[in-house]
């Protein structure tokens, strides 16, 4: 990706040509075409092979749309909630009503900072256990009012820190994944940006698993498995890799229902596209398990990860 | 005690015993130890009272009704679905872990007698590539649940286990998600499910299917926790207090019920399961 | 504003208007105020933004549309069963408060509609013995959740209340679980409950109906909490941080899910009620 | 009750003279009768008419058989939980599973302390959040498996204090008030010292109520009363008086069921008798609830509950 800067000095130098052109005197269209025509092939050269772990890095972009973005643009009315009602409020968990097309959801998003304050703020996006146990709250309202649940997952994992481990964040999440597996209404959910372990599963279990092109889901960080693994951190872009990650493979493992295009580049590349591909998407899944008789919603959710797992089956000795 | 009766970690066992050399020195108060006592005494320290690790096996032995024991082991081992390969491939870490352990998998899944009363039991081997829950785990977990709730009667789960399997990616993270639905209907179908934290339960483990228990019991001197101490230090540079995720600091914030020591928990286990035994659900 | 159309409380309501000076002195800014600019402003000072108390029908007034209040609360008033005399009789207590409100008690359950939705609405008069719960206003906070249910209207409780009726004595603690459980009712047939806590929201209604609320909203300025602070100072001596049981120190330990300018609660409760009409449970 | 302690003196003297007796040659037992007679009318005289306020003062004693005891005592195979899964284990607030009349049951109790350090741990029997919050679970788990639950109520109310507040207890108390009215098992309540107002109520919801006889239940303590509404903390003896909180006025009102009796002069005279009398009571009870359908007891709950109050009805106007 570090050819990245090449196409955006000549992006600019593009614009520049385009200043120019409006003076008086001056047709520079010519030359503009073609360095254009140019700007496009190399920007499809450069990203037509992402390596995972250039994916890893767009998934982690700090000009990403992160699920507020998400919230105020492909959702009408959102109305924030607040609170787990007994520790306090984690912004780095966000649960609200909205309307998706018109029609009321119950949402969940995984919300990370953009400035240092707002990360401080934010735990740079790493619920406590106070954020598991405000979505719980918001999953059990929803069920009360048969709202379909969104969640937009997006985060590098639960807070780990003194604060969490004391307060259990290994049994909210717990808690979590045991609600959302029986909840009766469809949960649709999608993996934003980074999918990060057991912190993203948390709120990440539902009848739709949906990725961004370039969103991440795994078990561990590459860091993380590089560490531990090869115990050596160079080898982050090996562990990238190793751990199929990516949209493209998990879809092909099965593991995840559809993939939703990004525009070139990456989602920080176009916002309004990635919201149209998002709201097309989600209102379609929402509206194809809504019509689906809860019952069977609810068995299908359970035939799902009930099955999840590759294994060899041996003859019995 | 021939309450092994088949299977591959009999020959290990015996070659265990056979091999060894008579004394071992206790990794805590230092001194040599004569080998027999420690085994039969539930593989604590005779002199300073630390507990070693229990195999699989020999947790169960600690546990059952002598002689009761039926391995009722789904027949899978691990696939190798992300062709994972770091230090070694997967298959043949997997093949090192079952050649040195005797197992198929990180857990056993039997049926036995506890005081008598039948249960279901997964007991998780921490030898076995760190107890991690991957796919077999995950599937093994379920599958003993379900035979639990076929033959109505209580879950017992021993957990021991550093978290996920990273070698089989996705497919691990998602045996959090699987152990809790099958929990889930555990608990819709009014089966007792009894988790017993050993050292350790951490990660992946403890934050689904050990932390959902309807008792939760930790072993004295397990580690309870989700994040490790060295991500939690590299992450926030948090001073940690000295009994950070022991089964202490679990009591003392409320995850869990009770911490026994080895030598009792055969007996509490009884005593809780006896109780589930008389209660039964009506209809009404 | 025509919104009240019968009852005594119009006829304080007009007294009150005729009654009093133009002017009233702000508690917080101290500022001469001009009174019917105060009222125009939904009883905030126009100089510094303090919140003076609104009675219950200056709080319907402001919420809901013009005409459509119809009081339908039930006939009742407080009886006496502990025949309790402090400095006076409950008797007599309840009449002064009757003949200074015009309230027969401290709330008025509405029906009425906010942004053309109905609603059903319980408005409670802080005015009135503390807008304290007893007999009465556990039974008509009851009596308007079961008329929303009945509509499938909304059912919001606006609270203002100290606590108990200490001169109901064990009657006034059962409201507590009476209302409680009706609330439990209108939670099973999915009737959306949205309480508003406005000063102060304490004591026995704090710890029951009113923290029960789908969506719980404090309106700014609000006192929310259970135990008084003169109680906790003599039983424990803390020194109490400067924001506690302030809406900022309910919001800021998750207690509410949000606080809303007296300004903007209209219309903030027909955003939610708005949403709320669009959900119906589905049969499946 | 201050002629408790002249009681006390002769029944010491009684214990001399006996002992006396067994000498050789002593015979006073015609005298030890006629002083067990007077002892005997003394103290019927002196009970006889327990004033409110005395009740209060016998219903806090601190020789008074506790929750625990009872737990060690009437049931067998008592079984302590712990831990409320996210915040810490309350010493104030007990549960458990435990044997009545050999079939099982959950229990929860309210635990004072009898040394300083016992009060210390604690928090002199008031439970905080996570003790309200403990008890949730154990309602939880009573009705996944079908449990009777004998609650045990003995507190001067709920902690009140900074962590108390910080951590919602209105809230938590509201939460149990709302389970314990819909749960599908039989509950038994026995108010065996201190009634204390929201904090008793917590796990004071059930099906039946009782009360030992000289136990209180109350919307406040007297002495809060007599601060509050006669500004005299003097004047506790009449507040105790006009709150009606004993059993025999409760039962009198129709608030609770039955007035377990205790010994002449409290439970703390003798803990072997009140055991019997609220095992007794319990078993009585639990059995009775037992046979009732599921449906019908929770339906009859809802109507007991629904119907609490007292108020005149006006013809319209
Ligand atoms: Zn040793
Ligand atoms: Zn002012």
């Amino acid at each position: 990706m570090s050819d990245e800067r090449t196409l955006d000095l000549l992006e600019a130098k593009i614009r520049e040509l385009q200043e120019l052109n409006k003076m008086e005197g001056m047709d520079l269209s010519s030359e503009i075409t073609k360095l254009e025509t140019k700007l496009e092939s190399l920007r499809a050269a450069l990203y037509a092979d992402l390596s995972d772990w250039d994916r890893v890095k767009i998934a982690r972009h700090s000009k990403r749309p992160y699920a507020c973005d998400y919230f105020e643009r492909i959702f009408t009315d959102f109305y924030e909630l607040h609170g787990d009602r007994f520790v306090g409020d984690d912004r780095a968990l966000i649960i609200g009503l909205a309307r998706l097309d018109g029609k009321p959801v119950a949402v969940i998003g995984q919300q990370k900072g953009r400035t240092t304050e707002e990360n401080k703020e934010r735990f740079f996006g790493m619920p406590r256990p106070q954020g598991y146990r405000k979505a719980h709250r918001l999953l059990l309202l929803a069920e009360r009012f048969d709202l379909p649940v969104i969640s937009l997952v997006d985060t590098a994992g639960a807070y780990p820190g003194l604060e969490s481990e004391s307060g259990n964040i290994g049994g909210a999440i717990a808690e979590n994944l045991a609600l959302m597996s029986r909840l009766r209404v469809p949960i649709v959910v999608c993996i934003v940006g980074e999918g990060g372990s057991g912190g993203a599963l948390a709120v990440g279990v539902g009848d739709r698993i949906l990725m961004l092109e370039n969103a991440t889901f795994s078990v561990i960080s590459p860091e993380g498995a590089a560490a531990i693994l090869w115990k050596d951190k160079d080898r982050t872009r090996e562990a990238a890799e190793a751990l199929q990650l990516t949209a493209g493979k998990l879809l092909r493992l099965g593991l995840i229902d559809e993939v939703v295009p990004e525009p070139l580049g990456g989602a920080h590349k176009n916002w309004p596209e990635v919201f149209e591909s998002v709201r097309t998407s989600l209102v379609r899944h929402v509206e194809e398990l809504q019509n689906t008789p809860r019952e069977r919603l609810v068995e299908a959710r359970y035939a799902r990860y009930r099955n999840t797992g590759e294994f060899h089956t041996l003859a019995e000795a | 005690m021939p309450i092994f009766k088949d299977r591959e970690y009999l020959r290990v066992e015996l070659e265990r015993s056979q091999d060894e050399s008579l004394w071992m020195q206790c990794k805590a108060c230092g001194e040599l130890v004569f080998k027999r006592r420690v085994r039969e005494n539930n593989n604590i320290c005779p002199n300073c009272g630390e507990y070693f690790f229990l195999t699989a096996p020999e947790r169960i032995e600690s546990l059952i009704d002598e002689g009761s024991f039926v391995d009722i082991s789904k027949p899978i081992v691990a696939g190798d679905p992300l062709a994972f390969i770091d230090s070694k491939s997967y298959p043949e870490r997997i093949e090192v872990a079952q050649e040195r352990t005797g197992l198929p998998s990180a857990i056993l899944i039997a049926e036995a007698k506890m005081g008598e009363i039948p249960v279901v039991m997964g007991v998780m081997d921490f030898r076995f590539v760190g107890g991690s829950m991957g796919s077999v785990v995950g599937e093994q977990i379920c599958y003993g649940m379900e035979q639990a709730a076929e033959r109505k009667t209580p879950f017992i789960l021993i957990s021991s286990s550093g978290g996920a399997r990273i070698q089989e990616g996705m497919y691990a993270l998602m045996q959090m998600a699987k152990t809790a639905a099958v929990r889930e209907r555990l608990a819709r179908d009014a089966v007792p499910f009894i988790s017993v934290m050993a050292y350790p339960t951490t990660g992946g483990v403890q934050a689904s299917v050990a932390s959902l228990g309807d008792i939760i019991i930790a072993e004295r001197g397990a580690l309870i926790g989700f994040a490790g101490r060295r991500v939690i230090r590299d992450t926030t540079g948090e001073d940690l207090p000295a009994n950070f995720q022991t089964d202490a600091f679990a009591f003392q914030h409320g995850f869990i019920d009770r911490v026994v020591n080895r030598e009792n928990l055969r007996e509490e286990l009884i005593h809780v399961i006896r109780f589930f035994q008389s209660t039964e659900k009506r209809e009404s």
